[in-house]
């Protein structure tokens, strides 16, 4: 499959269940949501070693949200239950319990075939030492913290689902200039679909892995089928021209919205096609003996289900 | 189906105790039965047919007409339906209720909305004394649902209230929110004496500031965003406190008498 | 020991061991003397007692219709009356245990509605009981053990008389603490003797007057500055903050404080609430040390009849038995709220202690069995006096700390029967003309 | 009048009977061996295939007094559970956990209790006590009196002053407050409690009489052993309810040095600090403290899962319970420098991990303990469950798979913490009538009650063997009281007022003049004002007092 002279592998990405939760910051504007919002997803690209991966996902105008101020929405994944809770708990406290005029929200309440109730503000509220006080409006509870400049108002719970993460490709292109500029046309589509975030920096990964190293401590290390310096130096997966590689690695609420992402993000890629030096589009995956989700490239360009027809 | 309506066709010297006129309690009996439950009336026990007069057959909106003040226990207990008054109901009104509606276009007696655990009790009318407040021994008033007064209520408003929203249109008697466990208490009218006596926690929102004793302690003035959520959460309730959208309030507190953390809003 | 506990009859004698039934304390050391029917009080007396012994001896014929009727008629019209009302209130139970006992028989076969001639005011304790209750002790408790009395809106003496002679200026103590030295502060009230609270060193008490319907904000107040608060305030009810938070500071400091109220004198709306926030700092003054409420009451048998009330129905009174199955509404079964809504149908009112405790008026049929000595302004449909118990017979009365209860002794003879008595035969004639 | 009971299985421990089918004949209220030959039988009840077994006994609840009526007047909203309409027969009332006190004594009846013992009679609130059972109907009752915190008698501890003063002291407090048996509650404690302290162990001094409950336990228990009272000093401990207090009541076993004792309620007193949440079984300790001290019997004061009241002499424990209340509230009293109460409404919760174990604790103790004789089936009514729960009671005792369904459901922790499901013994009827009746007759010193032998009062119940036997010990088919059909098919059908039973040993009346001058020195009564009389206890016709003999009364030691 070839879009606009770029080459569509005939392969996979392979993604994992995760777990997910959607969480809506407001503030007295967007300067200040955007302010907690960062902080809050900041250090979450990958599990590994941020324990979540979490982004912002999108901005709300004031008449979307629960107190009527300018907002945004959070997702943030991870492997399991506990460390979810754990990871939202703590960057509640640190980022958004101590960023001025910062409120959060439930974002998932319905919609989803099993909903969990975690929790969001409920043991923020000790801070309030005594002095916090909740109340509840159309079966919801909040609570309100005595804080500095104010109250802190945060739901007490928000929503957590079953969710999808990995979902990735990757954009090979003849010079490093070339693919970052392909990964930023790709990051600025995919970030008009709901539902998912890309966790690293700018939405995008340098540093692709594969499982296991010649060190023992270490069980990943760079992937170096894919490092265009090592091409006579392993078995390289990288044809001749190949001078960068850049991945995008996609989270989503469900695997229809890592779909319909990867195609938005593919075909902006694609936009640029080979005059741009784009050369290849891959996906990373481990012979799909890992993941329950595959998520085939050919497939998904095919199926306009998914989004605009392609040029 | 039309609803099953009750019109009273005697005048009651003595209180009459209608719970067992529930649509949980009605449903699916037929109309013989419905006409042969006994309902206490002082020793006696009355025949429903005796006292009145009855039509229609959905149980799950139940009518009185031609209600009066003696009418006690009306929706007692009920989890579902609907029962519409018209004319005057005596006390307990919705007692213990755990959902479904109750609209009265008239006025109640004593412990109306007493025990209230869910649903609506719409008052187009007054209430006596003791509205949303705990019977002799309970420990907690109206545990949640919602009540809307149009016309005044007595004295103690909501003492022991735990949880849910009352909002009251006109004045109140002293003593509103005595004990005050939690929950939203609004009163757009005037407010007597020792508003917030006892209170523990939850809110009293009022338009006009009251006579406060001492300890219930000014907390200055305030732009509070939960308002913002809680008048969200009005919107859609038949009564004017939905037209409300300030959020700038003076705060006080108490009772320190208490421990308590309650707050008495007065809107700016 | 297999004797009697009870003085027998003693026409024309002297007792040191009579009880008395005039006020809550139930005094039991008076000396009387009887002649001829007449009660003198010899030693330990005080204005209530007084009053209450020495009253002229009187034999009074029942009335039906205010015409004289024989006791047999009387009980039989009662029963009458009783079995044709709907929701018959038999109220003013100024009786002692026994009396009552008969008469919570007789509200179980009538159908009916109890009602005590001061439950507006024992109720402001009962509903704190039933609330959150509460820690308070004994008279003897007091006797021994109390160093700071805290008087909350009561001078006490007007309805306790020998309180501070026998419970606060007694001589000895147990534990050998100078009883002399005992401090007393009266919070609340105004123009209220003092005079008794003045120790026998003569150190005068302290006083922190307000108006009585302030004393709301009065006790929620030093209730939270004994709970360590500030208060914005610097003057509350006409108290200066700073001697309330002195008096904070006294009570924290107490080894056993006791708080004395009579509900009695908190004669304003919702009064129960100010009794529970001294209970509630009574409670708090536990946290650190010792300290005992003490509510004063007792008076017309009211405790007596809210006990007996207790053990039978489950409820003290303001019950009703008109469903078969006691009931308690403390709102509704009020006497006044019965009558003014003309839901009661009939009133029997009980006074035997006091002949001046009247029935309220009323337009239903109403009966009273009443101490010897009544004037009624209004003659009811029947009239039945009955024998004044700890005079014309024996009794069991409860004491204002709802604890002790005491033997009441018979005097003098008497013909005239004792409450329980009428009762009983009123409730036998019930049950005939039930079963006809 | 002659009645025949004919053909029914009989259990009748005192004689050693166990399961035997006989005839047993009543002749005016009392058991006899035959008719005369040719006397004619009034009423022959055909009984064959029933069980037959004295009336049971409740050696232990709590049915008159100042506490108990203070938890009626505080829980009207328990009340309104369970109204109790009048009958036929029976007058109006209310159930559930501190029922009124006619429906007290109809529901004890219609479970084929005859009699009740109320274990903390105040001898200040004696008259109260009196009256109420005065107003409990048909079962037989009587008190324990409370001594211990009182001042007169902490006094003489501090003055050292010798046993035989004790002992008349003892004794006059059980003829003025007309009871069967001495009880010792939180010894010292509720006095030190007053003195601000907060706990008391088993050899800490009270701070004003410098007085452990060490002595005050070996004082009294000696008193009542010299006195020849039949039941031994009746003992709830010190530290009730709080964890590790298994030491203290096993210590408080040691403590009377051979005098016979009853350790009241024990499962509350068997508390280890095991496990992460420190709090952990005793049981087996204490019940093979007790299979050793044969001068040591216990009642269990089981816990069952619900809404109750826990009503109290021990002020200075209820004080500190008062926090875990529910519904929150609760009554506090320091009494006369005599004594003082508690009373704390409870919840107890099958999820409740402390409550579970709780639970499972009275049960080790129950099947742990190996003589029926010295345990006693009780719920400490009403402050571990309502004494209308005991046919469930029973049945976990009886029935080892329904017992194990139960623990099953119990919060998982707790049942970590047990060892219950381990153990396999079943009570079997011969036992259940030893620890209802025959041992329970036995422990109080009724010496014509608990037993079918000749000269007995025939106080008698009927049952339907059934495998249910929550269902068969719930419902009797008859009832007797001093062989009158009182209950029939678990209704009453007659109502009657039962005995008070007492004791009154002798003693040197000299004390008197001393308790006299103390009463008019500093009390606020008069002496004999404090003193009950039989007349008013018997008052309106009620049951009249009964004097048990004080036997093999014990020379006094100098």
């Amino acid at each position: 499959m070839i879009i606009n002279g770029v080459t569509i592998d005939n392969t996979f990405a392979e993604a994992f269940n995760m777990r997910g939760t959607r969480v809506i910051i407001t503030a007295q504007n967007h300067k200040w949501a955007y302010n907690g919002a960062n902080a809050m997803t900041g250090f979450a690209t990958s599990v590994i070693g941020c324990g979540v991966e979490a982004g912002i996902e999108r901005e709300l105008s004031p008449t979307e949200t629960p107190d009527g101020r300018p907002g945004v929405t959070i997702l943030m994944f991870a492997m399991g239950s506990a460390v979810l809770m754990k990871q939202l708990e703590t960057r509640m406290g640190q980022c958004i319990l101590t960023c001025p005029t910062a409120a959060a929200f439930s974002g998932i309440d319905s919609g989803y075939p099993e909903i969990t109730r975690i929790n969001l503000g409920k043991n923020l509220r000790f801070f309030g030492d005594g002095f916090q006080t909740s109340k509840q409006f159309g079966g919801k509870r909040y609570w309100r913290v005595p804080v500095m400049d104010g109250e802190f108002i945060t739901e007490e719970t928000t929503g957590m689902v079953r969710a999808v993460g990995g979902g990735n490709f990757l954009v090979l292109a003849e010079s490093q200039p070339q693919a970052l500029a392909a990964c930023e046309a790709a990051i600025e589509a995919m970030r008009k679909i709901p539902n998912v975030i890309m966790p690293f920096p700018g939405g995008v990964v340098r540093s692709g892995s594969k499982v296991g190293s010649k060190y023992k401590s270490m069980f990943a290390s760079t992937n170096d089928a894919f490092c265009p310096t090592l091409k006579g130096l392993t078995r390289t997966e990288l044809s001749p021209g190949i001078e960068s590689v850049m991945e995008i690695v996609i989270d989503g609420l469900t695997d229809a919205d890592i779909r319909k992402a990867t195609r938005a993000g593919i075909a902006a890629a694609c936009e640029l096609g080979a005059q741009n030096g784009i050369k290849r589009i891959s996906a990373g995956n481990y012979g799909g003996k890992l993941g329950p989700f595959h998520f085939h490239l050919r497939e998904i360009m095919n199926d306009e289900s998914l989004g605009k027809k392609i040029a | 189906m039309s609803a099953l309506t009750f019109t009273l066709k005697i005048q009651p010297r003595q209180r009459v105790d209608l719970s067992p006129l529930t649509p949980d309690n009605l449903a699916g009996k037929p109309a013989a039965e419905i006409a042969a439950i006994e309902l206490y009336s002082g020793k006696q026990k009355l025949r429903a047919d005796t006292v009145f007069d009855i039509a229609g057959d959905d149980a799950s909106n139940i009518v009185i007409a031609n209600s009066c003040n003696k009418l006690d226990f009306i929706g007692h207990g009920m989890k579902t339906g609907r029962i519409s008054i018209h004319g005057n109901a005596g006390s307990y009104l919705g007692l213990q209720m755990r959902n479904g509606e109750i609209v009265l276009h008239g006025d109640a007696d004593a412990f109306a909305a007493s025990g209230l655990s869910g649903g609506l009790i719409h008052i187009h009318g007054n209430v006596g004394d003791f509205l949303a407040a705990a019977i002799a021994g309970d420990k907690q008033g109206m545990k949640g649902g919602t009540v809307i007064v149009t016309g005044n209520a007595g004295e103690r408003v909501g003492d022991q209230m735990r949880r849910g929203l009352l909002l009251v249109e006109g004045n109140v008697g002293s003593y509103c929110a005595s004990r005050m466990l939690a929950g939203t208490i609004g009163v757009f009218g005037a407010v007597g004496e020792y508003a917030g006596y006892g209170m523990r926690h939850g809110t009293l929102l009022l338009t006009q500031t009251p006579a406060l004793h001492a300890t219930i302690q000014d907390c200055g003035l305030h732009t509070l965003p939960f308002l913002s959520l809680m008048f969200k959460s009005f919107s859609n309730l038949p009564t004017k406190f939905a037209k409300i959208n300030k959020n700038r309030v003076q705060r006080y507190a108490g009772d320190l008498a208490n421990d308590g953390k309650g707050e008495i809003l007065v809107l700016q | 020991m297999e004797k009697s506990a009870q003085p027998a009859s003693m026409d024309n004698a002297l007792s040191g061991t009579v009880t008395c039934p005039a006020c809550g304390l139930l005094c039991d050391d008076l000396v009387v003397e009887n002649t001829d029917g007449n009660i003198k009080v010899r030693q330990k007396g005080c204005a209530k007692s007084v009053t209450f012994f020495e009253r002229p001896q009187q034999n009074p014929s029942p009335r039906i219709a205010g015409k004289t009727a024989d006791l047999q008629s009387a009980i039989k019209k009662t029963a009458e009356i009783l079995r044709n009302a709907n929701q018959p209130l038999i109220t003013g139970l100024g009786t002692e245990a026994h009396g009552m006992r008969a008469i919570m028989s007789l509200a179980d076969r009538a159908g009916a509605t109890l009602d005590h001639m001061n439950s507006n005011s024992t109720i402001r304790n009962t509903l704190v009981l039933q609330n959150s209750g509460w820690q308070v002790c004994t008279l003897t408790e007091v006797r021994n053990r109390v160093d700071l009395l805290v008087i909350v809106g009561t001078d006490i003496v007007s309805l306790f008389p020998r309180f501070f002679e026998r419970h606060v200026w007694n001589e000895q103590s147990m534990f050998g603490q100078d009883t002399a030295a005992r401090e007393v502060v009266y919070l609340g009230g105004r123009d209220i003797d003092t005079t008794p609270g003045i120790s026998p060193k003569g150190v005068q008490p302290g006083i922190l007057p307000c108006d009585i319907a302030r004393l709301p904000e009065v006790v929620a107040a030093l209730h939270a500055l004994v709970s360590g608060k500030k208060l914005l305030a610097e003057n509350i009810a006409g108290i200066a903050t700073g001697d309330l938070q002195k008096l904070a500071d006294r009570l924290l400091a107490a080894k056993y404080s006791v708080i004395a109220w009579s509900a009695a004198a908190l004669d304003f709306p919702h009064a129960e609430l100010t009794v529970q926030n001294i209970t509630g700092l009574v409670v708090k003054l536990n946290n650190t040390t010792r300290s005992s409420g003490l509510p004063l009451g007792g008076n017309e048998g009211d405790i007596s009849a809210n006990q007996v009330s207790t053990w039978i129905s489950g409820y003290p009174v303001r019950n009703s038995f008109m469903r078969t199955y006691p009931e308690y509404d403390p709102y509704h079964f009020a006497t006044a709220r019965q009558l003014d809504s003309n839901e009661a149908d009939a009133l029997l009112w009980v006074s035997s202690f006091n002949p001046e405790r009247l029935p309220p008026s009323c337009k239903v049929p109403s009966v009273v069995i009443g101490h010897a000595n009544m004037t009624l302004a209004a003659e009811p449909d029947v009239f039945i006096p009955v024998g004044t118990p700890g005079i014309d017979h024996k009794g069991t009365m409860f004491r204002s700390d709802n604890v002790v209860s005491l033997p009441l002794a018979k005097l003098r003879e008497s013909t005239l029967a004792s409450l329980s008595e009428v009762i009983t035969a009123i409730e036998n004639a019930l049950k005939e003309q039930q079963a006809c | 009048m002659l009645i025949k009971l004919a053909g029914g299985t009989v259990y009748d421990p005192a004689h050693q009977v166990d399961g035997k089918v006989m005839d047993i004949y009543v002749r005016d209220g009392r058991i006899i061996a035959r008719a005369h030959d040719g006397e004619r039988i009034d009423r022959e009840y055909d009984l064959r295939g029933k069980v037959v077994m004295a009336g049971a006994i409740d050696m232990h609840t709590h049915i008159g007094g100042g506490k108990v009526n203070i938890a009626r007047m505080m829980m009207p909203e328990d009340h309104r559970g369970d109204p109790v309409a009048h009958s036929a027969f029976c007058r109006a009332g209310c159930g559930h956990a501190v029922p009124s006190t006619l429906t007290t004594g109809y529901r004890y009846a219609e479970m084929g209790y005859t009699a009740g013992f109320e274990p903390a009679l105040l001898p200040t609130n004696a008259r109260q006590a009196h009256l109420e059972m005065g107003d409990t109907p048909i079962i037989d009752k009587g008190g324990y009196a409370m001594l211990g915190s009182d001042d007169f008698f902490l006094r003489m501890l501090t003055a050292k002053q010798d046993q035989n003063a004790i002992n008349d002291y003892v004794a006059w407090t059980l003829h003025a407050s007309q009871a069967i048996g001495i009880k010792v509650v939180n010894p010292g404690g509720i006095s030190a409690f007053k003195f601000n302290q907060r706990a008391l162990d088993l050899d800490e001094q009270n701070v004003h009489y410098q007085v452990t409950p060490r002595e005050i336990l070996k004082a009294l228990s000696r008193a009542v052993y010299e006195l020849g009272v039949p039941h031994p000093l009746h003992v709830h401990g010190n530290n009730l309810g709080v964890p590790g207090n298994v030491e203290t009541s096993l210590k408080t076993m040691g403590a009377v040095e051979g005098f016979p004792v009853h350790l009241t309620h024990i499962q509350f007193h068997s508390y280890g600090t095991e496990g992460d949440r420190k709090f952990s079984s005793g049981a087996a300790a204490i019940a093979e403290a007790l299979n050793k001290h044969k001068n040591v019997s216990a009642d269990v004061g089981q816990i069952l899962f619900g809404q109750t009241v826990t009503a109290s002499g021990d002020s200075m424990r209820q004080h500190a319970n008062a926090v875990f209340g529910s519904p929150r509230k609760s009554v506090i009293m320091d009494i006369e420098c005599d004594a003082g109460c508690g009373v704390v409404p409870f919840k107890y919760k099958d999820q409740n991990f402390v409550n579970a174990l709780q639970w499972a604790i009275g049960l080790e103790i129950f099947l742990l303990a190996d003589d029926p004789w010295r345990i006693f089936l009780t719920t400490d009514h009403p402050n571990g469950a309502p004494f209308t729960s005991y046919p469930h009671l029973i049945r976990l005792l009886m029935d080892k798979s329904f017992r194990n369904d139960m623990f099953a459901k119990l919060n998982l922790d707790a049942q970590a913490m047990s060892t219950l499901s381990s153990i396999d013994r079943e009570y079997n009827l011969y036992e259940i009538a030893i620890m209802t009746r025959a041992g329970a007759a036995r422990l109080v010193g009724l010496h014509d009650r608990g037993h079918l032998g000749v000269g007995a009062g025939a106080d008698i119940t009927v049952y339907t063997n059934n495998a249910d036997r929550e269902k068969m010990f719930a419902k009797p088919d008859y009832v007797f009281k001093d062989g009158e059909l009182v209950v029939k098919d678990g209704q009453v059908v007659k109502v009657t007022w039962g005995h008070t039973h007492t004791v009154k040993p002798e003693f040197d009346r000299g004390i008197e003049k001393e308790i006299k001058k103390y009463f008019d020195t500093y009390h606020t009564m008069n002496m004999e004002h404090f003193k009950i009389s039989s007349e008013e206890i018997a008052e309106g016709g009620r049951g009249g007092v009964v004097v048990h003999e004080c036997k093999g009364r014990r020379e006094k030691t100098a």
